[in-house]
């Protein structure tokens, strides 16, 4: 029998520094045993729980897409015992995966319409798994109009950079980033997200809205999407919770009767509207 | 039990003991390396918690010091940690820890001698109640079979 | 299935046969130090309310090594966590009150959710042969009838035991559970009648309290946010007593420890009455204080698991958490409270 | 000593005063238990709700665990014990002298319901009498009488203080204490080897759940974070590991050394009867043997271990 708990071996293949006040490290890994990415099947929107052996497990949300082939990405925050470990491990280090986990955005549902992206600071990961798969060949023409919005509180803060640089010169996805204040030599926006989103999104038409970011960043964006007359069935939002195994077992991370592990991490507003706010 | 080096973690002041240990070093005073130091700013500083965590590590013995009474580099902090080590000294010895595992000294900063004699002492009478069994956390038994 | 009987002579040599090979756990002591314990068969308490902890453990320990690593460079998977297994043998134990294993029944379903398998649990829950035994005396703790189940109750069992003149009667569940009796010197008899009549007359004695029904129909969000629970908090010391005695209680804890020459990983009883349990690595915490801790608890035994399990409810009606809560808290005086409307559940 | 319903009326009449006086806006007493043999801690805020108020020889949890950092006037129903825990708390700065008002009700002792258990094994159904002296449990065909001297919380045999004397007012007529714990036991246990000691402390604790109910029902555990929740670092494993779990019961010891006030409300916690206790008395010896102090027995007199004398004795320090 298949052992949920039991993760996967990887070797750090590359470890990225991603912000300048380096507390951000994105991870490449890569399976030790041959077969185990196959296993490892996920979808923007997922995550899994890195192992450090001796130290912990946390729960991270996946940054690759699975059109990438031969790795896994995972950005991490220096936080706890387990991140802060990972912080000084060195690539060639063997750890562990544990995953996927968790449901992911409904892309399949979503195919024909308009999407609008809004990220704000390190909660950009699963986005950007998430656009990376949607701007395959294979899977761009199923959607319509993409707009891609993502803050932070400066520039230094900012993840991906090369990546949001390269999809802001295609003509298929509009990206707006923003940051909190006016800095020298900064040739994009500045405001916070909310107001960035009033300006520039779509109408609400057969559109959907993905939102992944701090709390303070969800709790202002939130209504100015309403007000735009987004839906709540349409807008949707990826929750944390502290969590343990991952497998909806454990009872730490439930919102009312649902487990953010198992039954989430991706809920829609409509559905959170009838959950107590326990996140 | 002759061969027995036991591994001792000692909290010494960073103003007066931790310096007696550096000058019995300048001074070329022969003294047991069977010691790793954990600096404090003060006595003071010790928790008790710092004890419990050297000893479940297995750590055969703790030994604590400071300034002596009234010269104190914060005035008072060594009086507060003498009414605290009355109690650990106390409580561990009532529970069963050998009180020869768990040494408190006086040592100013001047006192390479006595630090010499001291470190001598306590490592004698660690060696004496032998390794730390009772008071540590026990090894985990892996289960595997390529360290069985 | 037809019923069986086994002689009150005959029991030393029917509990001798249960074993057979397996581990048989039977209920040994008395009062509070009563537990479900490997001893030998002449020592087996029939007189008990019930054991002093629920038989969980037996499934779920307090503290489980699930899997370890070596850090043996030279050794083949350095740094790899290896599975260690289920440790799982096979077992008998007779004596679960039909409340408990009730609970088990439905942690069951928790262990083995719609999308995933716990291997540890599901190993020791297969190799178990769960004996009840039915409770003819309600202790004053006891509410299974209020909380759906029976003092008869036969969920989550293999056989259900009870006491009859003169000796044991014996009903079958399941067919592995038939297979056990009829290995044993238990003979067919017909008790049908008698159960049922028992059951009857225990289910009288424990009163079937106050109809939980309004709880089922209230709305999630409503009983959520009813005032009541500040009050209902208010005397909770948020210990964890009453989670560590909880038949369903099934929340852990997974901590890895490191060795010398390498590390395990492990699971422990948690509980959701600790600040820890919820707190963010940004320090948030999604339940602060013991009012969200409790209503929690109370809302995930008597409305989360209904909702997730088809109406059947978190808690058996064992009454430990009544018995062993320093200040009494009593879930079936929180039950009464959720019933309420509003207004009145303030007072 | 008046009966017990004597004691119930006299402090509904003083709850139901206070209240209405504007004197305390809660009183915190008892309140019949749910199953035989127990309390519940109530919170009275209206004259009515001083009705359920009753005093019981199953009076054990000690209330002034619901008074740290707690805002406005606040009314204890106490015990000896509890309201010099109080004292603590006032003298600890939990909580402002001026809020509080001490109900103090001279005890008798309270009972143990382990020992009654440990007398009566059969299972215990109703508990039909209790008055100060003796109680009779009921259960199925059997009824027992049991003498409260017999089934004494331990804490309460050795008590000289059962007369909460820093109370502001009294339900009836001071109590005799007992004889005061002579530590006759701990005394004992240090005449034994080191090793026969470390056994019998392993052996106290070993059934010990780590629940941590016995520091949630003390009424000294009141720090935010306590030290076995702290994660950075974690001082203490998570398992049963036998030696996280002793590390938990000596440092719980020394934090409440020079505090505890034998209230006995941690053992009264505690799900598998583990004398927690045993911990405190040690320091608790050592506290009056060299600093000669009691907790609560002034409001003025500040912990042994927030201060110092110059000349304290510590032979052991060379």
């Amino acid at each position: 029998m298949n052992n949920p708990y039991l993760p996967y071996p990887v070797r750090i293949a590359e470890i990225r520094v991603e912000t300048e006040d380096k507390n951000l490290r994105t991870f490449k890994f890569e399976f030790l045993n041959p077969g185990d990415e196959e296993k490892f099947a996920y979808l923007p929107g997922q995550f899994a729980e890195l192992s450090v052996p001796g130290q912990g497990e946390i729960p991270i949300g996946i940054a690759s897409s699975p059109t990438e082939k031969g790795f896994v990405l995972f950005t991490v925050n220096r936080v706890g015992q387990v991140s802060s470990y990972m912080h000084n491990m060195k690539a060639g280090d063997i750890m562990g995966i544990r995953g996927p986990l968790g449901h992911p955005y409904p892309l399949e549902g979503l195919k024909g319409k308009n999407l609008v992206i809004i990220a704000g600071g390190f909660a950009v990961t699963t986005l950007r798994s998430t656009i990376t798969w949607l701007l395959e060949p294979s899977n761009r023409p199923n959607y319509g109009q993409i707009t891609f919005i993502y803050g932070a509180r400066t520039p230094g803060l900012l993840l991906y950079k090369e990546e949001w640089m390269a999809w802001e010169k295609r003509d298929d996805i509009n990206v707006y980033v923003t940051i909190d204040r006016e800095v020298p030599n900064w040739n994009y926006r500045v405001g916070f997200v909310p107001a960035v989103t009033k300006e520039v999104c779509p109408p609400p038409e057969n559109t959907a809205a993905l939102i992944c970011g701090p709390p303070i960043m969800i709790k202002f964006t939130q209504p100015v999407l309403e007000d735009a007359g987004y839906k709540p069935d349409n807008i949707i939002m990826s929750l944390e919770n502290r969590m343990k195994c991952g497998l909806g077992i454990c009872g730490r991370c439930n919102v009312g009767p649902e487990y953010v592990c198992k039954d989430g991490p991706v809920f829609t507003l409509a559905q959170l509207n009838r959950l107590p706010k326990e996140y | 039990m002759s061969d027995f080096e036991p591994k001792i973690v000692a909290f010494f002041c960073n103003w007066c003991t931790y310096g007696a240990a550096d000058l019995a070093g300048v001074s070329r005073l022969d003294y047991p390396p069977n010691f790793r130091v954990v600096r404090l700013p003060c006595t003071g500083r010790l928790n008790p918690k710092f004890i419990m965590e050297a000893f479940k590590r297995g750590a055969d013995g703790v030994w604590i010091s400071g300034c002596h009474p009234g010269d104190c580099h914060y005035i008072a902090g060594n009086y507060h940690a003498r009414r605290k080590f009355v109690l650990m000294h106390q409580l561990l010895e009532s529970i069963g820890v050998d009180p020869n595992r768990l040494r408190f000294s006086w040592i100013s900063s001047a006192e390479a001698n006595k630090f010499q004699a001291m470190a001598r002492d306590v490592v004698e009478h660690v060696k004496a109640c032998g390794p730390n069994t009772t008071f540590r956390k026990e090894d985990l038994k892996l289960g595997l079979a390529e360290v069985a | 299935m037809p019923e069986y009987l086994v002689k009150e002579s005959g029991l030393k040599e029917f509990f001798q046969s249960l074993a057979n090979g397996r581990h048989l756990l039977t209920p040994q002591g008395t009062g509070d130090k009563c537990k479900l314990e490997e001893a030998g068969p002449d020592k087996v308490n029939l007189d008990y309310s019930n054991t002093h902890m629920s038989p969980k453990s037996a499934f779920f320990p307090q503290s489980e090594n699930l899997m370890a690593f070596h850090n043996k460079s030279d050794k083949p998977n350095p740094f790899v966590y290896q599975d260690l297994g289920d440790k799982a043998q096979p077992t008998v134990i007779f004596g679960i009150r039909p409340c408990d294993a009730r609970g088990l029944s439905i942690s069951n379903r928790v262990f083995q959710n719609d999308r995933f398998t716990d291997p540890y649990w599901k190993g020791k829950y297969e190799q178990t042969i769960k004996i009840g035994l039915a409770c003819a005396s309600p202790s004053p703790q006891c509410f299974c009838a209020a909380m759906g189940g029976s003092p008869y109750g036969e969920l989550g069992l293999d056989v259900l035991a009870f006491k009859v003149e003169g000796g044991l009667g014996l009903k079958p569940v399941t067919a592995q559970g038939e297979e056990l009796i009829k290995q044993t010197n238990a003979a067919q008899e017909d008790l049908a009648q008698e159960i049922k009549k028992q059951e009857a007359k225990a289910i009288e004695a424990q009163g079937v309290g106050t109809d939980l029904k309004p709880i089922d129909d209230k709305d999630l969000m409503e009983l959520f946010q009813d005032p009541h629970w500040t009050a209902t908090a208010e005397n909770c010391l948020n210990c964890g007593v009453c989670t560590f005695f909880c038949p369903t209680c099934h929340c852990f804890d997974i901590q890895d420890e490191q060795s010398e020459q390498g590390g395990i990983r492990m699971r422990n009883w948690d509980t959701c009455m600790s600040w820890l349990f919820t707190v963010h690595g940004t320090g948030h915490n999604p339940r602060p204080s013991k009012t969200e801790r409790v209503r929690q608890r109370f809302m995930h035994k008597l409305k989360y698991i209904p909702l997730k399990q088809d109406g059947i409810r978190g808690c058996t009606g064992c009454g430990r958490c009544v018995v062993m809560c320093p200040v009494n808290i009593d879930i079936r005086e929180v039950a009464l409270k959720m019933c309420q409307p509003p207004a009145q559940s303030q007072a | 000593m008046p009966a017990l319903s004597d004691i119930n009326s006299k402090i509904r009449e003083s709850a139901r005063k206070l209240l209405a006086d504007g004197r305390a806006e809660v009183v915190i007493g008892y309140r019949q238990g749910t199953v035989p043999m127990t309390t519940s801690p109530m919170f009275a805020r209206k004259p009515a709700e001083c009705d359920q108020l009753i005093w019981s020889n199953f009076a054990r949890i000690n209330l002034a665990n619901y008074l740290p950092g707690r805002p406005g006037k606040v009314a204890l129903v106490a015990k000896g014990c509890d309201a010099r825990s109080a004292v603590g708390q006032v003298t600890e700065n939990q909580i402002l002298k001026d809020n509080l008002y001490i109900i103090g009700v001279p005890c008798t002792g309270m009972i143990d319901t382990n020992l009654v258990l440990a007398k009566e094994t059969r299972p215990i159904k109703e508990l039909v009498e209790t008055t100060d002296e003796a109680i009779t449990v009921k259960g199925e065909g059997f009824s027992t009488e049991i003498n409260k001297a017999d089934v004494l919380r331990r804490n309460c045999q050795t008590c000289a203080n059962r007369t909460p004397k820093l109370a502001d007012e009294l339900i009836g007529p001071e109590t005799p204490g007992a004889n005061p714990d002579d530590f006759a036991d701990i005394k004992a246990l240090l005449n034994k080897t080191p090793d026969e000691r470390m056994a019998y402390f392993k052996d106290l604790i070993k059934d010990c759940l780590r629940c941590y109910a016995c520091r949630n029902a003390c009424p000294l555990c009141y720090c935010p974070i306590c030290f076995v929740d702290e994660t950075r670092p974690q001082w203490l494993g998570k398992s049963t590991d036998p030696m996280d779990t002793l590390t938990f019961h000596i440092l719980r010891g020394l934090h409440c050394s020079g505090r505890c006030t034998s209230c006995g409300a941690c053992e009264t916690a505690c799900p598998v009867n583990i004398k927690v206790r045993e911990f405190n008395r040690v320091t608790e010896l050592t506290v009056q043997n060299n600093w000669h102090y009691e907790a609560g027995q002034s409001w003025d007199q500040k912990p042994p271990l927030t201060m110092f004398q110059t000349d304290d004795q510590a032979d052991f320090i060379k």
